[in-house]
Order: structure tokens, then sequence, then C-alpha cells
């Protein structure tokens, strides 16, 4: 114990307000073992441990540490846990520490301390802003060999070598009246006032303790109470009500349209053991009736030479490690400013054992109070003057100090040298407006604070606090209790207004001197580095660079030096480049413009926005009744939109070849049995049934019989082929349709459109039962024989039962429609039981057909049979460019109806031009020849590319009942080109397969075998 | 066949449900101890039928039904066991007891003769699930995006909308029970997920309600 | 004269030291790079031009450039409201192909991608053309038919395109989840080699700059308010900075293409629609080509930066916002996941949204239109960007001559008249 | 993510909808003989204003119910939400549904049951 509390030597406070020091834990950094406490960020630890040099600039390799404490740290990046947790690019500062915690620093080889990459910072001269678009250019076929190179420099840390990650993420939706974000001073307040009125009400916190700055600053009492014990006792009354879901380690990242907030809540990160059933996060989708933002604000660092160096930090950040973690971050230091607040923070550190040597001001006028607190701590201050350069190695340890001319723009004075091991810096204060721009509201830059602040709003929404530019804590309070009573106001509720807490807090002028770099005396570009946009290494020279070459909008700017693009996105850098732009352009910062914000606010788990639609979860798998049968049977599968479909079952070791083929010839000598459940099925119902379909198909319908099935195609609009099936009449008012399996939703929603937006005169009635019934396709000669002998009570002779007609009964006692129709162009019954009876009727039909050796088929042997027959398929014969005429089925095109869905398209004169591509059947010339679906034809087959093609290949196979191979196609011309010679050329060096074309159907031309007899 | 490079894919074709989703145990005890935090419970012996018609139609049925079927939206008639579900302003769901449906279809079609309408049993393509449990709302909050809040969803009132990838209708049919409705098709994708999502509060499957 | 114009344009370039090389470069350094010229002037506009170009996207650009290196169009405008290849140039994931399935679309994106080969050297730009390859992969039966009919018209085309199988695909792309027990088990895909990606932002500035050096006029900030019609003929544009007179305007103004057409009093068949995408946190390679999914809907690169970028499909309302609707980068997400484990750890970094031009066809337009001198170029859809040299080359022509190129004949607006469409939609989706 | 705020079932999130584009389509009767060119504008041609939109919607995750909606195409703002055989009834919907080019076009004049006499011309006065 009391060795690990030694090796905290920065570590000066045991008792400060976010740790616990009697719970010691140790974590490991770069491979060293180090203590730390509960309650430390790794940030904080390390500091603890006097650790600053936590990693390299991106493109430099410059040594950097820690600069801040939050979000918006650019420099102190590593890489944590270990195994399939490995996290590259974590912010040290957003690190909860817990025991056993491994992290290690990035972009440096072979070690932190000595990085060979550091050579790129030698001769930095040579790659300014850009320099990639200025060379690598010759030979011209060499740059993918510089980008080889570049690539491996590139990119920051490194993936995991295990790459399954073993978290579950979470997501989930939530409504609330009012959400609150941000819980300091303002959101708390906000919070306790909404909370009032009864309303369901969020308050989230990015960090895992809550108060905020609160936490931070020794010099604000409110209700006698210090700040953050004020924080505390509030959250404790808010956590006591039940309409009140308070949400710390939860980032609000985005915010959308319509006041759709997006969370990120950390679950188990900052556990060292972490419960298998918990997730390590969990995304919040929140739909907010009001929504109150209390972010904050962030402190900009200022742009000197040297800014970057490790040991140089903000101010305020210096001061969260002191009052938070009792942390002490250097022992000499020196604060330079251009603002009041920062004092206060040099104050602080001093009294806790910091020396601060100097406060260097560049204004000439701070308030007359900071001046004598620092006389009276014996602080010596350089006013109107600014640090020009910092220098040291691996850690700041000399700054130059000069005064500056009034305007700060140059210099007025020999330098004079100070010693240091710390540099705090400030240059103002940001408020965090980065929710409040995604949400579409306004910024205005403000003349006096010198920063944006929110204007107009576009969402529901209202910000108070420092995220609105009122920085001093009364008017924060104040703002947010009347924000929150607007809101229970607006949501129709009502609240007492609470009374305004009583608030000593030192008073401070927050108003800083704009000023966005510190001269260095030296012409431009000249001198050490001094850094805007820490982590991606953008200096002041790059932007001047930058505005010469003529890139001048701040976007140009951005892009082409790549400022504000880091990972920090651009919290500290963004305001300072905007600065130094408009001085370069002589302009206003308003007139440069700011950028608008989006989401995300901080990079946000990839994991977790993928939740758990992932895996076995990514899409539903819909199974019919007799999947089970089918899995038994050793089927393959195909996936068929969701629908899981028995695409073939091998026997014995079978090749699927041997087992189609198989399948094939049963179904055309004894029989073959098919799953058709997944066909999609509509009930139609009303008066006017028969004239919507006549509507919808292509073809007539008025004068169908009940008891009587009819096949129909269905165009869109536009005349092309998009769905087709056979549909049934069961009673003059009463259709039984079916569609294809892929179709089934989009037809129903397609008649539904008709009916309710064009015809609503129609009274019709559509209800899906695609599932309520399972169905079963037998097929072949013995298909009459085998039903028999399941027996049935339905009669099964041609005159009792006509092809293309329906009958209702029980077969072996199971409820049953059978539509005798076929797609196979054999004697065939399509089997429709209730849904639960589906396997029921499968293995019947199974056991009743085993003595006529019935065969039980999948799709691909479907598709042979309706290949063989030269039955289309939509979405393979057809792909949305087709007509009915494209496919030679002109006769179930209705001249005679007054109108149908596509009628007018396909009169268009460009639909009857003969050079359409038209479906045509192909004979190739080597009988046992598969031309491979999808191969194009093609007239000349030693034309060289770009070869002139006629059309593709739709459906191809080999016909074990013909004994050769069948093939449909697409071919310009088609319908004229009968007998023709056409060539297929082959992806590999294969010569082209020969084929004639012709008409469609290959067997059994006549459609005897319809009725069974052979 | 289909084309040059799927042979070397045929003879490993996926089968569909990854291991993941239905690897999860039929019952997992609450992690943090106590009751598991859902239950999920498959409702049988009901018959279901989609009826398609206007209000003054739905009124002719008041009595056959012995509640008068609902006309505010997504609002359900709750008479013992039977339920109406308003599903669409023309569109409304029975549920009644499987044995008496012969009988009611009979008497319904004698209640409304040739009028317009369309009663369709539909007992085989839907699957009801009875949901409990202290933690059902926060697992249904995982992937559906009403506000099922009690305050803004109370016994009486019904819903349709998705399950993360699957259409369901929600009923809250008392304090603290719910009556999942999901396609036939689909009720094994819910349950795995219902089951996944409720591996935080710990589940327990019953075979009937 | 027989040298080229391109030739005197790049000529002019080198004898400049406005040349970019290594060696400028190390000039440069010697001075501190105080010596940089402006890459483009920001000129103000005359009162009359022999052609005005709207909109300084890549397109816009491109036009401008060929129309002053191809055509001798030198006393031309190229007019943008905001800032060079501020929409969709700047907005886009940067993937380049020409594997299309029609002839009309090989031809324009094959024509392309010849200019993007020697795009660097012809402007003396790196626009960091990196031919790594395009692999669109498969996860169906019905994916592995349209496959195969793709790489055959592809092929016949004269255009590269290879058929991997799932064996080639682990060994070319070593991150991507080859299990074939999942749902949508990668079963097949197929490569063009010379397919890639391009730094967006620098095809814009390379264009400008190589355009601006033949005299063309680079107008920023500059708001186009009317188009000036004399009868059926157009006589100029109304903008924020004046009337630009003009007898020939060329409208490449992708996202708000039917509110220029609405200026001139005449209509497109086009949807102006989000599009959404993100990048990842830099990380080094993982990645080193371009992966396309259809069926799981997202497609996904690396950056030299090393930020992993992703895109998918557009949101399907109506919008003028550059914005899209959460579900669609939560779903891209889920399926990115899923094709690739290792991007759960990953942090998305930057998310934005771009406003696209959908036709019916899913094809572009590249019409001469009821107005005479009034060109438009649009409906790129999501797939503009690996057209930019094709598009501005064909459309200059079309501008300089007043018909178009057996190129960009079928991209006529009468396709829609006559319903012979460029149907680029893909499959008509799984059936049966 | 849109809030939708269905007639029968109240606000409900984008995903439970379906977009059918421009509302307020007519479709042309085949017996009323129009060009091809004027047919596109029937078949292809969609508004696609900067600003207030009339869209069609289907509660397609919910009642299944189409119905229009006045919606901003820049600010995303829902501005109206009415029955799909009603015209809009806010000011800016009824501006919207009168200044649309096909209140004049011959293919919406086509829809009507008296034949009419196809004009030729297909630019709008906006």
């Amino acid at each position: 114990m009391a060795r690990k509390k030694t090796m905290q030597t920065n570590r000066n406070n045991q008792q400060a307000v976010s740790i616990d020091s009697h719970a010691p834990i140790s974590f490991t950094f770069d491979g060293r073992t180090y203590q730390g406490c509960k309650g430390d960020t790794l940030a904080s630890a390390l500091l603890a441990n006097n650790v600053h040099l936590t990693g390299r600039s991106f493109k430099y390799h410059r040594p950097r540490g820690i600069m801040a404490a939050g979000a918006e740290e650019p420099n102190a990046l590593v890489g944590v846990g270990v195994g399939g947790r490995v996290e590259p690019n974590v912010k040290a500062t957003q690190i909860e520490l817990y025991d056993g915690l491994v992290a290690v620093s990035q972009n440096r080889f072979p070690s932190l301390k000595l990085d060979i990459g550091e050579i790129n910072s030698v001769f930095s001269r040579f790659f300014p802003a850009g320099f990639y678009y200025k060379t690598f250019m010759w030979p011209a076929s060499f740059w993918m060999r510089y980008e080889h190179i570049i690539r491996r420099a590139a990119g920051l840390g490194k993936v995991g070598d295990t790459h399954e990650d073993p978290d579950r993420y979470e997501k989930r939706h939530a409504h609330f009246d009012i959400v609150v974000v941000g819980g300091g001073l303002s959101g708390l307040s906000a919070a306790l006032q909404a909370a009032n009125s009864g309303q369901r009400v969020l308050l989230s916190e990015d960090q895992h303790q809550w108060g905020g700055w609160l936490r931070s600053c020794d010099d604000i009492i409110i209700d006698d109470m210090a700040g953050h014990e004020w924080a505390d006792k509030t959250i404790a009354q808010l956590a006591e009500m039940d309409n009140v879901t308070l949400l710390p380690r939860t980032t609000c990242f985005g915010y959308g349209d319509h006041n759709f907030l997006t969370l990120a809540e950390r679950v188990t990160d900052h556990l060292a053991e972490k419960p298998a059933h918990l997730p390590r996060m969990r995304l919040w989708k929140v739909r907010a009736r009001r929504v109150i933002l209390a972010t904050g604000a962030i402190e900009r660092p200022l742009v000197f030479a040297g800014n970057d160096l490790p040991g140089v930090m903000l101010a305020s950040a210096a001061q969260t490690y002191l009052n938070q973690y009792g942390v002490l971050a250097g022992r000499r230091g020196i604060l330079t400013t251009n603002n009041d607040a920062a004092w206060h923070s040099a104050f602080a550190l001093h009294k806790a054992g910091c020396l601060i040597t100097a406060i260097v001001d560049t204004r000439t006028n701070p308030a007359p109070a900071v001046l004598k607190q620092a006389a009276s701590l014996g602080i010596q201050t350089r006013l109107g003057a600014g640090i020009i350069a910092a220098h040291g190695r691996l850690h700041v340890a000399r700054v130059e100090i000069a005064s500056l001319t009034k305007t700060g723009d140059a210099l007025a004075g020999e330098a004079e040298h100070f010693d240091c091991d710390l540099v705090l810096m400030s240059g103002g204060m940001n408020p965090v407006v980065h929710l409040h721009s995604q949400s579409r509201g306004k910024l205005k830059w403000d003349e006096r604070t010198h920063c944006f602040r929110p204007s107009t709003t576009h969402e529901d929404e209202q910000c108070v606090g420092a995220c609105n530019g009122s920085f001093e804590p009364e008017r924060g309070v104040k703002e947010a209790i009347a924000a929150a009573l607007k809101a229970v106001k607006a949501n129709g509720g009502a609240a007492d207004a609470l009374n305004l807490p009583d608030i000593v807090a030192t008073k401070i002028n927050w108003a800083p001197m704009p000023i966005w770099q510190i001269p260095n005396g030296l012409p431009a570009g000249q001198g050490g580095k001094a850094f805007v946009d820490f982590q991606n290494d953008v200096t002041a020279s790059d932007i001047q660079l930058a505005v010469r070459e003529g890139y001048h909008s701040v976007e140009h700017v951005k892009r082409y030096t790549t400022t504000g693009m880091a990972t920090d996105q651009g919290k500290t850098s963004n305001i300072n480049a905007l600065g130094i732009l408009a001085r370069e352009r002589n302009a206003e910062i308003p007139a440069v413009g700011t950028t608008t914000f989006r989401m995300p606010y901080t990079p946000t788990s990839i994991g977790m926005i993928a939740g758990r639609d992932i895996g076995g979860l990514f899409d539903p798998v819909r199974t019919t009744p007799m999947d089970k049968w089918h899995r038994e049977a050793g089927a393959k599968f195909e996936h068929v939109g969701q629908w899981r479909r028995a695409w073939y079952y091998p026997q014995n070791g079978e090749s699927m070849e041997q087992a189609v083929s198989r399948e094939v010839r049963a179904a055309r000598q004894t029989a073959g049995l098919l799953d058709a459940s997944t066909l999609g099925k509509i009930d139609i119902k009303g008066p006017d049934a028969a004239e919507f379909l006549n509507r919808i198909y292509t073809n007539s319908w008025l004068k169908l019989g009940v008891g009587k099935c009819r096949y129909g195609l269905m165009c869109k609009d536009d005349g092309m082929v998009m769905d087709d099936g056979v549909t049934t009449r069961l009673a003059e008012d009463h259709f039984h349709m079916t569609t294809t399996t892929g179709g089934a939703a989009g037809v129903l929603d397609w008649l539904e459109e008709w009916l309710q937006t064009e015809w609503p005169e129609l009274k019709v009635y559509l209800t899906s039962v695609t599932e309520q019934w399972a169905v079963a396709t037998l097929s072949g000669p013995a298909a009459k024989e085998i039903l028999n002998a399941a027996g049935t009570d339905i009669n099964l002779n041609d005159e009792g039962f006509g092809f293309m007609s329906m009958r209702e009964g029980y077969i072996s006692g199971l409820p049953a429609r059978i539509y005798r129709i076929s797609f196979t162009g054999e004697l065939s019954y399509e089997i429709n039981v209730p849904a639960r009876y589906g396997m029921a009727l499968w293995t019947t039909l199974m056991r009743a057909g085993k003595n006529f050796g019935i065969t039980p088929y999948g799709t691909e042997a479907m598709h042979v049979l309706r290949g063989e027959k030269g039955f289309i398929i939509v979405g393979q014969e057809t792909d949305g460019t087709v007509t009915p005429h494209d496919l030679a089925m002109s006769w179930i095109v209705s001249d005679k109806k007054s109108d149908f869905i596509g009628k007018r398209a396909l009169a268009r004169h460009s639909m009857k031009a003969g050079d359409r591509k038209q479906l045509v059947g192909l004979k190739t010339k080597d009988p046992k020849k598969v031309i491979p679906e999808g191969a194009h034809a093609t007239l000349d087959p030693n034309q060289p590319p770009p070869v002139e093609m006629l059309g593709h290949v739709t459906s191809s196979y080999f016909s074990p009942n013909l004994g050769h191979s069948v093939a449909m196609a697409l071919l310009r011309g088609g319908h004229a080109r009968m007998g023709q010679t056409v060539y297929f050329p082959m992806l590999d060096s294969s010569p082209p397969i020969e084929a004639t074309i012709t008409d469609t159907s290959f067997y059994d031309p006549k459609g005897e075998r319809l009725n069974g007899k052979l | 066949m289909a084309s040059s490079n799927s042979e070397n894919t045929r003879d490993s074709v996926p089968n569909a449900q990854s291991p993941q989703a239905s690897a999860l145990p039929e019952i997992l005890p609450n992690p943090e101890g106590g009751a598991a935090g859902l239950s999920i419970a498959k409702v049988t012996g009901k018959t279901l039928i989609n009826l398609r018609c206007d209000d003054k139609i739905k009124a002719k049925l008041e009595t056959l039904f012995g509640a008068a079927l609902p006309t505010q939206p997504n609002k359900v008639a709750i008479i013992g066991t039977r339920r109406a579900l308003w599903l669409g302003p023309d569109e409304t769901l029975l549920m009644i007891e499987e044995e008496q449906e012969a009988e009611f279809m009979l008497n319904l079609r004698a209640v409304l003769g040739n009028a317009h309408y369309a009663a369709t049993p539909v007992s085989d393509a839907i699957k009801i699930f009875r949901l409990g449990g202290a933690r059902q709302l926060d697992v249904l909050a995982k992937g559906c995006a009403l506000d099922l809040h009690p305050a803004s969803f109370k016994e009486g009132d019904c819903a349709q909308s998705m399950l993360s990838h699957a259409a369901i209708t929600l009923a809250a049919d008392s304090q603290d029970s719910l009556l999942l409705f999901c396609r036939t098709s689909y009720s094994d994708y819910v349950t795995s997920w219902l089951k996944d999502a409720a591996v935080e509060y710990g589940y327990i499957l019953l075979d009937n309600a | 004269m027989t040298e080229s114009n391109i030739d005197r344009g790049v000529r002019a370039l080198r004898d400049r030291k406005k040349h970019y090389s290594i060696f400028s470069l190390a000039r440069q350094a010697g001075n501190y790079h105080q010596g940089w010229q402006q890459a483009w002037r920001h000129a103000e506009p005359k009162a009359e031009y022999d052609a005005v170009i709207i909109g300084g996207g890549g397109h816009g650009l491109a036009t401008a450039y060929y129309l002053a290196s191809v055509h001798n169009m030198t006393n031309i405008a190229v007019i943008e409201k905001g800032w060079l290849g501020g929409g969709n140039t700047g907005r886009n994931t940067t993937i380049i192909r020409s594997n299309y399935l029609w002839d009309e679309s090989a031809s324009i994106y094959e024509h392309a991608m010849k200019l993007w080969e020697g795009l660097a050297q012809d402007l003396n730009f790196n626009i960091m053309f990196s031919q790594r390859g395009v692999l669109t992969i498969a996860h169906s039966e019905h994916e592995l038919k349209e496959m195969s009919r793709r790489v055959h018209a592809i092929r016949l085309n004269g255009i590269d395109s290879d058929i991997l199988s799932p064996e080639d695909i682990k060994k070319f792309v070593p991150i991507m989840n080859m299990d074939q027990n999942i749902r949508y088990p990668v079963m097949g895909g197929f490569l063009q080699k010379r397919g890639g990606t391009a730094r967006h932002d620098a095809v814009a500035w390379g264009y400008a700059r190589a355009a601006d050096d033949m005299g063309v006029d680079i107008i920023q900030n500059c708001e186009v308010t009317g188009l000036r019609r004399q009868g059926r003929r157009i006589v100029g544009v109304e903008t924020t900075k004046g009337l630009i007179k003009s007898r020939k305007v060329g409208c490449v103004v992708a996202g708000h293409s039917s509110v220029l057409a609405d200026m001139a009093g005449i209509r497109l068949p086009i949807a102006s629609r989000p599009l959404q995408a993100l990048v990842s946190e830099p990380i080094k390679p993982i990645l080193d080509t371009v992966i396309m999914s259809n069926a799981v809907h997202m497609y996904i690169s690396q950056s030299d930066k090393g930020e992993m970028v992703l895109g998918a499909g557009v949101d399907k309302y109506n919008s003028y916002a550059q914005r899209g609707s959460f579900p669609v980068p939560e779903h891209m997400l889920a399926a990115a996941v899923e094709l690739f484990p290792v991007l759960s750890r990953l942090r998305m970094l930057r998310h934005w949204g771009g406003i696209v031009d959908t036709c019916p066809d899913a094809s572009p337009i590249i019409s001469r239109t009821d107005i005479d001198g009034l060109y438009f170029n649009c409906g790129w859809g999501t797939g503009g960007f690996k057209a930019t040299p094709g598009s501005g080359h064909v459309f200059a022509d079309l501008i300089a001559n007043d018909r178009p190129n057996d190129i960009a004949a079928p991209y006529a607006l009468n396709r829609f008249e006559t319903g012979l469409l460029i149907d680029e939609h893909g499959a008509a989706g799984v059936a049966h | 993510m849109l809030e939708i705020n269905c007639p029968y079932c109240g606000l409900r999130d984008e995903e439970e909808f379906a977009c059918g584009g421009e509302a307020h389509i007519a479709r042309p009767l085949v017996d009323n003989p129009i060009s091809d060119k004027d047919f596109a504008d029937y078949l292809f041609y969609r508004d696609n204003p900067k600003g207030v939109f009339l869209e069609r919607w289907r509660h397609s995750a919910g009642c299944r119910r189409w119905f229009n909606v006045v919606r901003d195409t820049v600010s995303h703002h829902i501005l109206e939400v009415y029955p799909i055989d009603t015209k809009p009834s806010t000011k800016a919907g009824r501006a919207a549904y009168q200044a649309s080019w096909r209140r004049q076009s011959p293919a919406e004049a086509a829809a009507r049951k008296v034949p009419q006499k196809t004009r030729k011309t297909s630019i709008s006065k906006r």
C-alpha cells in the first residue's frame, strides 16, 4: 500500500472529490505497471505517476502528452484492452480506470521515447499541407507504390489480432417528455425543475460522476455546500423520483429530425470483470417532446511555437486534475492566457504546491482583482506579453516570453527565458454548441466573449448555461429553470418554480482578448511549429499556405490542411483555425463562417450501432410447416427472399446434378412432391372482385367460372411484367390469388395501393393468407393414383375434376383445397391444407406414394421441369424491362378490355418495335453442352471487344428427360430469328458455345401429359 | 450450371439461422437473482378471424361477439376470453375459443348475409404469445419503437409495429401481461429475438397460457 | 497546328513555376513555401461568356476543362453558389468502376475510366487515383446468376472483370467473414482490378486549377437566381453577382437540378434524395480494396488516411437537407459488422449526407432541352463521382457541338417519352 | 428520423412507414388519348420542389392506410397530414397544390371522365 502511494509522485491530495484512494488500482501502460485510484481516468492516473508522454502525432510523430481532461483531448490516444477487446485510438482522458487495465501508446516504432517516425519531423519542411497533391505523379505507374508506403505510415492505432468482439451491444427505444443533456450545474437545475412537474424526464451525463465543472472548481458555494456536494445532493434527490431516468457515462452523440436523440451508454467499460449478461454499451434511441441542452464549454488552447510539447496543457484541465483527482501536473508552472478565468486555475495550482513562476497575459488590462491576488500570492506577471516559444525534447523545460504590440500581432521587446515543467494555456472558452448545431439550430458570433453561441433553434430545443455562452453560474441556473418551466408548460403540464439556489462564486470577466496566434518575431513559415490541430499536425503556417494557394473557404482549408478532421473533431482547433483564416483573409470571423456540426459529437462505437441485428438475427428466416421434414431428409436449402426453401435432396453422396436429374426424372416418370407453401396467397372478396382482377391482370377475368383457375400476368403501369400466378374463383364475389414467393408482400401492397388510392369505389377486401395454407404440389403420371391411395372424397376423374379447376374435400381426413394446375407440364395437383396440417399432409402423401416411387423434389428440379416446358419465372426471365409481348405472351394481353394496369404504356410506339429483346428458346449444337446462365449471344464469335451482343441466357439446364440441354434467352429481335445460329463466348478460354434459336416449349409441346396420359 | 464459379459453393449451402440465435436455452435464470425478467407463453386453442368491414357492419356483430367491436383506432374489445383488435379503419382481428369457431362463423354469415365484408380465418397464419415478467417492456423496447410506458399504453390498447425486422401486433391485455401476435413464419425469429434480448434479465418459455 | 490543346495546357503549366513536382516542392521548401501561387484565380464575372457552366463540382469543372482543352472554348465561366466541390463531389465515397451491365452504361463509365487513368498527369495534380480493385460480392444463388450475367456482358464490352470464388475472396480480403453458415454467406464475387478510388476534393481542385490556367473564370459564392430566356433560347444567367450573358448554359448541379430546371420553366424526371456516408477513426491498413454488397446494402473501403469509408443506399423520401435518417446508417453498420467483425471495435468518426438526383431508370441525363442553348447533366444518383471525367468530356462535347456524341446520345431526355430506358436498377429481385 | 402523424394511429417512427412520392397524380384514362410525351408526365415526371411538397405515405407496419402529407423538403417539418382522397387545407399546402405544373398537364386532364382536347405543351407556368 505504502509503496503504491509513493509511486504516484504527483498525487498530492488523497481526498480529492472524484477518487477513492482507499481503492488502489493497478494498470499497465506500454507494458509497465502503475498504480491509480478508483475514480481515476487513465489520464489522471498517468499524470499521478508523472507520465506525460503518451503518444506520437499523426504526421510528424512529435512527442505528445495530455493536453485536456475530456472529450476534446487531441494528443493522448492509446490502444486499450486485450484479445478481442482491443480498441484503438481511445482518449486517455475518457478511459475510466479499472484494475488490470492494459493500455499501449500508438503510432510509434520501436518505442514511444525513441520513434524513428520522428524523422518526418526533421524533414517536415518538405511535407507542408497538401504536399501529396503536388508530387508522387511521375512516373504515372508508380502512384500505387508510393501509396502503399503512405498508407502504412498513416492510420493511428492498430486493430486487435482477434477480430471477434466478445461483447454484446444493446439498443433500446425510449420516449420522454423532457430530455436534459448534461449533468452540470445548469443541467441538474433544469432536470430538477422539469422533474417536479411529474413529466417523464431523462438526464444524461457524459462523465461517470455528476456535476461537471462543479467537481473541478473549488470556488463555488451553493446553498452553503461546496459545488460538488450540491451536485451529489441534487442527483440523490432526482434518483428518488420514479418519473426521472438518470444516465451517467452516457454521451448524447446525435440530434436528428423531430427531436430524435441518440445516446451511447457505457455499461461495462469501467469494470475489471465484465458480467456476461450485460452489454458493453447500450444505444438509446430517444424521441423527446422537448430538449434542454446543458453541455457546457471547452477551453481553447493558444497557438504558439512548441505549444504541443508534453507538459503544455489547458489551464482548466490542470485544475480538473488537481481538484478532481488530487494530481499536480507539475512543480514549476507558467500560465499563458488572454483572459481572467485562467488566472484562477493558476492560483489554485499555486496554492496546491505548483510554483507558478509567471502569469503571462496577452492583455495589458486584466481585472484588478486577479492582479491583486497574483501579487498577494507573490506570482510575477507579464502583461501584454505571450509565450513565443516552448522548448524541450520529450517534455517542456523552458519557454521564451516576450511582450507584444497592442494588437498582439508582433513582438515589442526582447524575449526572456523561464524554466518550467508545466505550461498552462488558455485562449478563452468555446460553448459546446455541437448538438444545437446538429439539430440545425443556428449559431452567432459573440463579439464580447469571442465564441460561437446558439441563436435560433430549428427543433423544439433550448440551450442553457455555458453551452449558451452564459458562463456565470447564477445566469446558467436562471436560464435552466426558466427553460424547464417553459418545456413543462409547452407539454401541457405545470410545476412550481424552484427558488434560485444561493450561489457564492468568484466574479469572473469571461471576455478574452481575440488573439489567434502568438507571433514569434520571424517571417511567416519560420521558427518553431505553432500547432492549431495537434493530432493532425496542422500548424498556423499550414493555414497561411492554404490561403496563399487560394483555398479560402473554411471548408477548403479544412480539407486541404485536414485541420479539424482528426478524432477530436476539431474541438480545440476549429476556432483558432477560423481566427487565423479570418486574419489571413482580412475578414471578420462570422464572415469567414463556421462549419455545421454533424453526428457524432464524439467518435461512437460501430458495434453498438450495429447492436444485436447480426449473426442469427441479422435478417429473419421464414420457414414452412414442412421445414423440419426437409432438414431431416438432408435437403440442401436456398434462400428466396426471406424464405428458406428446399433446393434439392441429395441421397447417399449424390452430387447436386445427380440429385436434381433423379428428382426431375421421377416427376415425369412416376411422381414428384414439392413444398410450395411459400407461394404468396391473397384472399380477394367483394362484389367488384372480378372487375378488380380485370384491371390488375392483363387478361380477362369477368367470365371465369366458379371453381375454375386462370393464369394471370400483372404489369406495372409502365407495361413491364411485375408478377404472375394462378387465381381461382371460389365464389361469384370471392377469389384466391397466388403470387410468386418473392413478390407476395409487394403484390399485396400493390393491390391495396390501387384500391385505396385509385379505385376507392371498388368494393373489394384483400387478406393475406400466405401462411394460412401449407401447399404440397404432387406432380407426375402417378399423381392421381397416389391421391386415391392416400384416400380422398374428391372425384379425380377428368369429367369431375378437369385441368385448371379447384375442388374442396378431404385427403386422408385432412380438409383440403386441391387446385389442378401444373407448373411441370405433368398431371399435377396443388394441395392446400391449413398450415397446421402441412406436415401431416406431406408425410401422408409420402407414405401413400411410396409404392408409386414418389420423390420429393426441390426448387432446382422445379426450375428444370418448367424449363423443359418453357414456362417463365418472373425475376429470372424478367428483370423489370420485359413486356408480355417480349415474352411471346401477347395471347395473355387482352385488347378488348377498356383498361388494365400497363395498357397505355404497352401502346407506346417503342414497345412494339421489333428489335426489342424477346424471349426465345435455344438448342445447343452439342446437345450435352449447357450454356451458362447469363452468357451473352453474338452473331460473330470472332468479333473483338466491344462485341455486339444480342442478349443473355435467362435459364439453362440439362434436361434429363430430353437428353439434351434446354435454354431460354432474351435476344434482340429474337422472335424473328427462329432457326438462326448464335454463339455464346465463355468466360474461360473455352470456345464459344454454338446454338440455334427455337421456340421455348421443348418438352411435350402439345401438352398431352397434363392429363397423365403417357 | 448457373455460373462458372458457383460449383464450389454448392455443397456448403448456408443453413439459415446461425447457431447464436437458436443456441439459447428454453430457460435462462435471472442473472441478478429473482424471477426471470421475461416470460413467453404460446397461446393456443384460439381461432383468429381477420374481419374486413366498415363500422356499420361491425355494429351488427355486437350481439354475436358479445361486445361492441372497436371503432376507435388501436383499441381492443375484451369480453371474457374473446378479443377484438382494431387493425385498421375497416380491419379487425377477432380472437375466439377454437371450439366456438364453426358456430361463430355460421352465425356471422347468418347475421351479415350478403353484406360487403370478408371474414377470413387466419388461425394458422398468425402465432400468439403472452408476454409477462417485470422487464417485458424493457425487452420489447429493444426492438420496438412504440411508447409502451404504462401511462400511454394501457389495458385495452393495441398497436401494430415492428419488433426489429418482424411485423408484430401488441395488445395490453392486463396490467402485467401483453399479447404479441406475429406471422407464423416469423415466430421462430421472434422467439429467438426475444430470448436474446432478455439475456440481461433472464427469461422463461412456457408452453401454454 | 498539330499540338493538342491538352499538350499545350500541360506545357503551359510546366513552363510556369506553378508546375507541381518533387522539385518545385523542394525549391519551395527552401523559402518556407512562401512562393506558391494560387491554384486558381478568384475571378469576378465578366459581362458575357461563350459558355457558362452552372455548378462548381467535379462534373462542372471537368466540363469547363474539356471545353477549353478539347474544344478551344476558353472564354467560359464556371459559377458555383458555394465553394468548389462542396456538393456531392466532396461528399461521396469515391468509388470508381466501369463494370456496368448495359452497353450504354459500360461505354460512358469506361470512357471515364480511361480518362481517370491519365488524369493526374493531364492536370498536373495528384488526384490519388488508386486502382486497388472493386469487388462486388454475391450472397445467394440468385445473385450468383445475376453476377454471371453482368460479368459476361462486361467482358464482351472489353472491360476487365474476374469472378472470384469464396476461396479467392478469403485470400484477397482476409478480414471478410467467410463463414458459409450465416444469413448472407459470401458465395462469390466479381472484381474489377482497374477499379478503385480517388481523392474527391483533389479532383475538383485539379480540374479547377487546370481550367483556370487555360483562362476559364471560376466564380465561387455566386448563386444563380434565374435563367434569362429570349423565346425558346437561353441568353444569360441571373446571379447574386449580376446578369451573366451567354448563349450556351450547361447545368451540372446534382441535387438541385430540378430547382434550375424550374427557373427555366422545364421539368426533369428527377427526385432529390438524401445519401448518407460515414467514416471510422483512422487505423493502420486492414482493407486494400473496395467491397460492395447489394444484398446487405453497403460498400466499404479504407482511405489513405486510414479511415474506413462506408456508404449505403438512399433514404426513402425527397430532401434538400443534406441529412438522412438514423436507420440507414444503423442497418449499414449492422451489415458491415456482419461482413467484417473487426469493425465492431472501431468507432464512427464522421457522418454526413448529400443530395443525389435519382432518375426513374437509375441512369443519368445528359441532354439538350426544349430551350436552345440550355443543357443539363444530372441524374447520376449515387454513382456520379466515378463518371466525373467522362461526364465532363461528353458534356463539353454536347455543349460545343449542340449535339450529343455517340456516348451521350442514349442519355437524352426523350428516353422517358419513348420508354427506351437504361434500367440500371439491376436484378428485379428474387421471385418464384 | 422523421416522426409521422398517421391519421389513424397517431405519431409513429418513420420506420413504420413507406413513402409513396408525389401526391395527387391523376391517372389518365385509356379512352382519353394523349401523346406518349404527355403520358410520360404521368409515368415518370415527379414534382421535386425545394420546400413545400405534397407526398403520399403509407403506414406500412401499422394500419396499412395511405394518406397525404405536406412536408418541407428543406426543414423536414411536417405541416399537415390529410386523407388520401382529399386536398390539403393549410395555406402552404393549398398553394403548393395549385402551383403544381401537373394541374395544367394534359395527363391530368385525361384523367377526367369527359375526354378533353389534349393541349400541346409540356412546359408549365408556375
